[in-house]
């Protein structure tokens, strides 16, 4: 398997994720302006910019949340442009939000075993089969990896904003998806979490081989987080390289320090 | 020719009725984002206490209608905002929806018992002549009613544009956390709404009231064509109501004429559900902010 | 789950108490007192107090005071069958109301298997066409009036076309659907047939379109505020023709409401205060004194209800409640006999009534009757 | 509404998912069907109706919580999808013969495929927009039923509506047919509870309260809407074909829009989102009116009074009611 695996980079790099000249528009703003990247399977790719350059707007169109003006998004090669959130959530692309989007009535555990409940069986399994799912087990083992086992079966509402955050991450990773697109998985947390947080995300790359691109504006999180970095500035890629290299980059800041 | 034109102000006259009342549906919505559904008893009611203060007290009209004024823009300008609205707008909209659900049972019933259950007569400001237009009659009634709903709606319109107290009531409404960080005495400018509301649903009344009768069961139809006209004409824009309002009256009235007396009601209907898929937020609606 | 026993204890102590005082007769009176029908079902309640006020005040049926009791159907049929089956439960010795026809037509079964007379204020042609042994009515039926509007219509008025206005509930369907035939048959065209809606508060359309029909007369079927409404609007269109109408049209509250407008409407009354019998004038002052208001022909119909039961209790001379329906079926009741009936009125075997009639016009605001119709089978 | 007796007796391994009182809704709801299956002896006639009225309501109004209170979606044509259930039930039985059972499923099966085409409206547009085209179909159903007479009987609607029968017992008497309502509400009432308690119930709840996120989960938030709003009108459907056969009368009046607006307050009254609400609900709409009879024509006012001083106290209806007030009691044990 590894070899395969190990062979398929040898041709191809492989390609989880080939963004190609992505257009948005909302009237006549053009929030994104024909933006081009990929990533490679096993990275942690972070994508950074001042305010309003785009980079919200960016991840909506990729999943499906916002129809494209222009481009297209391939995820191994096939195209998913305009495919719904939930069927590219399916395929394997999960997602976190900016602002907190947990499940305030249902507890934890079942925060969890819905972000993974319509990855197996079928519309009737759903309704005939177990009430869990059959992932309790999972969501235990999720749960307690992200340290939050104390409070599996609290309601989600109840929780204090950064374990909210920790477990919005949880639910992103509870299908075992092959990329995921975190927006802003910082914000707001403080700095024992941050810790936590960013262990978390290196171990569930290094153990389960995920992809990850992280949209962010703590550039220190970004910069010892990512393997990768684009910088995006007015709805376009301003520089691309490893964090090193972008921090040394004139243009990048000049857009972050010149205005 | 001549009688399409009777139609069309026949529809009109009835339009201008729809859209006084519909007023109140974009009034309550922009300043609590909630539909009353007492807002056709909030027409019906101020008449029959009118009657009723002329009944009780002997009082001549112009006293009588000032008693009734009066009580009805305390208890359901006032009033209404304070103990209905208030302790349950912060619980989301459906269950202040429900509540004035209830309360037009309540405004329905207490009409009906408290006063009578059949139509009564109700004295007209306007004289009840008949005017020739075009080849088609119009009472100056109607005129009367066309003519205030215009003027209404104009002035809303400059109060809420042109006047500071207006332009902190709008504040209010787009967005009251931004409007209280201002300075804005976010409360007082909510029940100025509130109170406008009451006022608007009496002018309404006392202008309807002559040609419908005063009937406790008058808010119904009222009430189910003035949230039609709402929807269609867009509930977040006053004038949202005129266009609404005078949209449904045409309607109806060519409905009636040529297509089906039966199925006349299901014309206005089509015209709504058209005009929801085609653009949501009404014909003169603006688009209201989606989160993702 | 304890408080599902409570729910059940309280159920079946608030639903399930049995009351019949000894010394009283029970009647109950199922009525539309909300609803669509509040205005019909009010004036027939009133009727029926002002009827067992009057009995009781002269010591009652055979001894007997009457107890009465109002339940409010909010014009549904479900809750009107509730309220009959309730009424039924409670013993009640006949059953009165209600007035609308479907409301009727989903509570008659239970009276029926009962065996207990139910005294209804319905017209509506279809009631009495059922074999129900235990319905009986308290107007003319449909069936029975619209013959005579014909008649009116053709000989009288000379109409060669007409204009049909109606409202699109139960009673106005079934006077619509009994006098199109009676037309067709009499030679007269029905140039226009415009459905109106129940509660409808603009009729500028529907005249404008009767307007343009250009009949010889205008045939109005509506309920009490909807004519006044309607003359309204036909009179600011500057409809002509003459406007012909069924009791309703004539009545007190129309012409009230309807105010100048009303002048010059004719047609054919079944009950109505205003005829030239003395008895009905004195109904009216007694109802107008003690209610503040002028009844319409449903205040007779209840005011009536009540008095056929006193008549056929004394008849009888016994409360015997299949008996009451035994009693009235077929038979003629005379107000030299019970002078609470008003006027003669023969009760046919299905249910149906027979008796004089008028025709009316409206003159400067009030009724006037131009002549009396004599029974159809004298 | 919990049943928090049960809470504590449960083994540990039911506390694995839900929390326990899911269970306990079940025995609340078996205990109910067996008080509620001897509840009418010595009622009489009129109270054993009631009850079945009731109960009759809370199948449509527990359709209308599915709807409503797990998933979020706004619907003011109940009452209408009750209608289209029941004149199918009974022009199918009156007219051509149909044995009810059939008639039954048809009902369902009619209102759910209007209802799946209903729901598309519901993806285009959002929110309350969804509130408003039902709006519109309610009042167009309603005037069908009225004005096709020569299928609907028209404003004098259609009599005569046969009970059915079960394997040979004919359910003509109030106690039987009330028996077989009893059978009929207590299955639904369980498939209801089963469908909230598996993972549809959980999707469900997440299309209320947050599609999007619900969405990004691989949540298909389209087939969930189109099926929550479909199974809550079938369960109307259901309403109606019990209904047809209990009242023996129908005509276009109790499927007006203004009883979709009253089945709306009814599911709120009771309290939205909670499995034994509808019934509460049903209670409070059908036979608290009943209850206030003795206050002659104020009856309704009060009714209407103490609705809305409910919903002032707790806008989450008396279910909301009872949670709160056994949060304190049980606050105050557990202390101890």
């Amino acid at each position: 398997m590894a070899q395969v695996l190990e062979a398929n980079k040898v041709i191809e790099a492989n390609k989880v994720l080939e963004v190609t000249n992505l257009h948005k528009a909302f009237g006549g703003i053009k929030a994104v302006n024909g933006v081009s990247f990929s990533v490679n399977e096993g990275e942690i790719l972070g994508i950074i910019g001042p305010n309003g350059c785009g980079k919200s707007t960016l991840f909506n169109c990729i999943l499906g949340q916002l129809e494209p003006t222009e481009g297209s998004v391939k995820l191994d090669g096939r195209d998913v442009t305009n495919l719904r959130p939930s069927e590219l959530n399916r395929r394997g692309v999960s997602r976190t939000f900016q602002l907190l989007q947990v499940f305030p009535e249902l507890s934890v555990r079942e925060n969890l075993i819905l972000a993974g409940q319509e990855h197996e069986g079928s519309m009737l399994s759903r309704f005939f089969g177990a009430r869990d799912a059959g992932l309790s087990k999972k969501a235990d083992q999720m749960i307690s990896f992200f340290k939050l086992g104390h409070l599996i079966d609290e309601k989600a509402g109840g929780l204090s904003y950064g374990q909210q955050k920790l477990l919005d991450a949880a639910m992103a990773f509870m299908a075992g998806p092959r990329l995921v697109l975190l927006d802003e998985p910082a914000g707001g947390v403080n700095l024992t979490m941050l810790g936590d947080l960013k262990e978390r995300l290196r171990a569930i790359n290094a153990e389960q081989g995920a992809t990850f691109v992280v949209i962010e504006h703590n550039m220190d999180f970004v910069m010892s987080l990512c393997s990768r970095v684009i910088v995006l500035a007015e709805g376009k890629v301003l520089a691309e390289g490893t964090p090193a290299e972008v921090r040394a980059n004139p243009a990048v800041i000049e857009a972050y320090l010149g205005h | 020719m001549a009688e399409f034109i009777a139609y069309l102000i026949a529809g009109i006259a009835t339009g201008a009725i729809y859209a006084l009342a519909a007023i109140g549906f974009t009034l309550v919505w922009q300043t609590s984002q909630t539909i009353n559904f007492a807002q056709g008893e909030f027409v019906m009611l101020p008449a029959v206490l009118v009657l009723l203060a002329i009944k009780l007290f002997g009082a001549p009209i112009w006293l009588g209608a000032l008693i009734g004024i009066a009580a009805f823009i305390l208890i359901f300008g006032v009033g209404f905002k304070l103990t209905v609205v208030d302790p349950m707008i912060k619980h989301g909209v459906l269950p202040l929806a429900i509540a004035t659900m209830a309360l037009s049972i309540i405004m329905k019933e207490g009409a009906k018992d408290g006063f009578s259950a059949e139509a009564q007569n109700f004295p007209s400001f306007v004289p009840s002549q008949t005017i020739q237009v075009f080849g088609a009659s119009i009472s100056l009634q109607h005129l009367a009613i066309i003519a205030v709903a215009f003027a209404v709606i104009g002035a809303l319109q400059w109060f809420v544009g042109g006047t500071r107290l207006g332009r902190q009531m709008q504040a209010t409404a787009q967005n009251p956390t931004v409007a209280r960080i201002l300075g804005i005495p976010v409360e007082r400018m909510v029940l100025l709404t509130f109170v406008i509301n009451a006022a608007l649903a009496v002018v309404a009344s006392v202008l309807i009231s002559p040609i419908y009768l005063a009937k406790f069961s008058n808010g119904e139809v009222i009430g189910l064509f003035a949230f039609i006209a709402a929807i269609v004409g867009g509930f977040n824009q006053v004038r949202g109501a005129l266009v609404g309002g005078l949209i449904v009256g045409i309607v109806d009235s060519m409905a009636a004429a040529y297509i089906s007396t039966q199925y006349r009601l299901a014309v206005p209907l089509v015209l709504l559900v058209v005009v929801i898929l085609l653009k949501p937020e009404g014909l003169m609606g603006r688009k209201e902010e989606r989160r993702v | 789950m304890k408080r599902h026993w409570i729910i059940a204890a309280v159920l079946t102590a608030g639903l399930g108490l049995p009351a019949l005082a000894q010394d009283k007769v029970k009647l109950v009176d199922v009525i539309e007192l909300s609803g669509p029908g509040a205005t019909s079902g009010t004036n027939w309640k009133s009727g029926v107090d002002l009827a067992v006020a009057e009995i009781n005040a002269k010591g009652g049926i055979l001894g007997k005071q009457i107890e009465i009791v109002h339940y409010d159907t909010q014009s549904n049929p479900g809750n009107t069958r509730a309220a009959v089956q309730r009424a039924i439960d409670e013993g009640t010795y006949a059953v009165l109301g209600p007035v609308f026809s479907g409301p009727i037509g989903a509570s008659m079964q239970i009276a029926q298997r009962a065996e207990i007379a139910q005294i209804v204020g319905g017209e509506a042609a279809g009631l009495t066409k059922q074999g129900n042994q235990y319905l009986f009515r308290t107007s003319l039926s449909q069936t029975a009036a619209m013959p005579k509007i014909a008649n009116y219509l053709k000989n009288t008025v000379k109409a060669g076309s007409v204009a049909v206005v109606w409202v699109n509930n139960d009673f106005g369907k079934g006077g619509r659907d009994a006098i199109i035939p009676e037309l067709e048959k009499a030679g007269i065209k029905v140039a226009v047939d415009v459905a109106t809606e129940q509660g409808q508060a603009d009729f500028a359309a529907d005249a404008i379109k009767i307007k343009n029909a250009n009949a010889d007369a205008v045939f109005v079927y509506l309920n009490e505020e909807e004519s006044a409404r309607f003359l309204r609007a036909a009179k600011q269109q500057g409809i002509a023709k003459p406007m012909i109408g069924e009791t309703t049209l004539l009545g007190a509250k129309v012409i009230e409401l309807a105010g100048e407008a009303a002048n010059g409407v004719k047609g054919h009354v079944g009950l109505s205060i205003e005829a030239p019998i003395p008895a009905f004038q004195e109904f009216g002052k007694k109802f107008i004194a003690k209610f503040n208001y002028t009844p319409d022909h449903n205040g007779l119909k209840g005011y009536m209800a009540v008095y056929m039961v006193k008549w056929a209790t004394e008849k009888q001379k016994k409360f015997d409640k299949k008996g009451v329906a035994d009693t009235l079926r077929g038979a003629t009741i005379k107000p030299s006999e019970e002078p609470g009936i008003l006027m003669e009125t023969t009760i046919e075997q299905n249910g149906d009534l027979d008796r004089e009639s008028f025709l009316a016009e409206v003159i400067n605001g009030k009724q006037v009757i131009t002549s009396t119709l004599p029974k159809l089978k004298p | 509404m919990t049943a928090p007796a049960t809470h504590e007796s449960l083994p540990q391994r039911s506390r694995l998912s839900l929390p326990a009182f899911v269970d306990g809704s079940l025995l609340t709801l078996m205990a109910g069907a067996v008080i509620l299956w001897f509840a009418p002896v010595g009622m009489g006639r009129y109270g054993t109706y009631v009850l079945s009225l009731w109960l009759v309501m809370s199948v449509a109004v527990m359709g209308l919580n599915l709807t409503l209170g797990y998933a979020g979606l706004k619907s003011l044509a109940q009452a209408a999808f009750m209608g289209l259930g029941a004149y199918t039930t009974a022009i199918l039985t009156t007219k051509y013969g149909v044995s009810w059972y059939a008639a039954f499923a048809l009902s369902g099966l009619l209102t759910f495929a209007v209802g799946l085409v209903l729901g598309f409206p519901a993806l285009r547009v959002k929110a309350h927009y969804l509130a408003f085209v039902t709006l519109a179909f309610s009042t167009l159903i309603w005037l069908i039923m009225r004005n096709e007479q020569w299928l609907t009987g028209g404003v004098f609607g259609i009599a005569n509506i046969n009970r059915p029968e079960f394997f040979g017992i004919k359910l003509f008497g109030a106690l039987e047919f009330h028996r077989f309502v009893v059978v009929v509400t207590f299955i639904l009432a369980v498939v209801l509870w089963w469908m909230i308690r598996s993972p549809w119930g959980r999707a469900f709840t997440a299309l209320r309260e947050n599609p999007i996120r619900a969405a990004s989960l691989g949540v298909d938030t389209r087939t969930y809407t189109l099926l929550a709003f479909a199974i809550g009108s079938a369960y109307a459907g259901f309403a109606g074909a019990l209904y047809a056969p209990l009242v023996e009368f129908i005509d276009p009046s109790p499927f007006s829009l203004s009883q979709s607006f009253f089945l709306l307050l009814m599911v709120v009254a009771g309290g939205s989102g909670y499995l034994l609400g509808p019934f509460i609900g049903a209670l409070l709409g059908v036979v608290l009116p009943e209850w206030l009879r003795f206050a002659g024509s104020l009856y309704l006012i009060i009714f209407a009074t103490i609705v809305m001083l409910l919903l002032i106290a707790c806008p989450q209806g008396v279910s909301g009611l009872l949670e709160r007030g056994w949060a304190k009691v049980s606050g105050k044990t557990g202390a101890r």
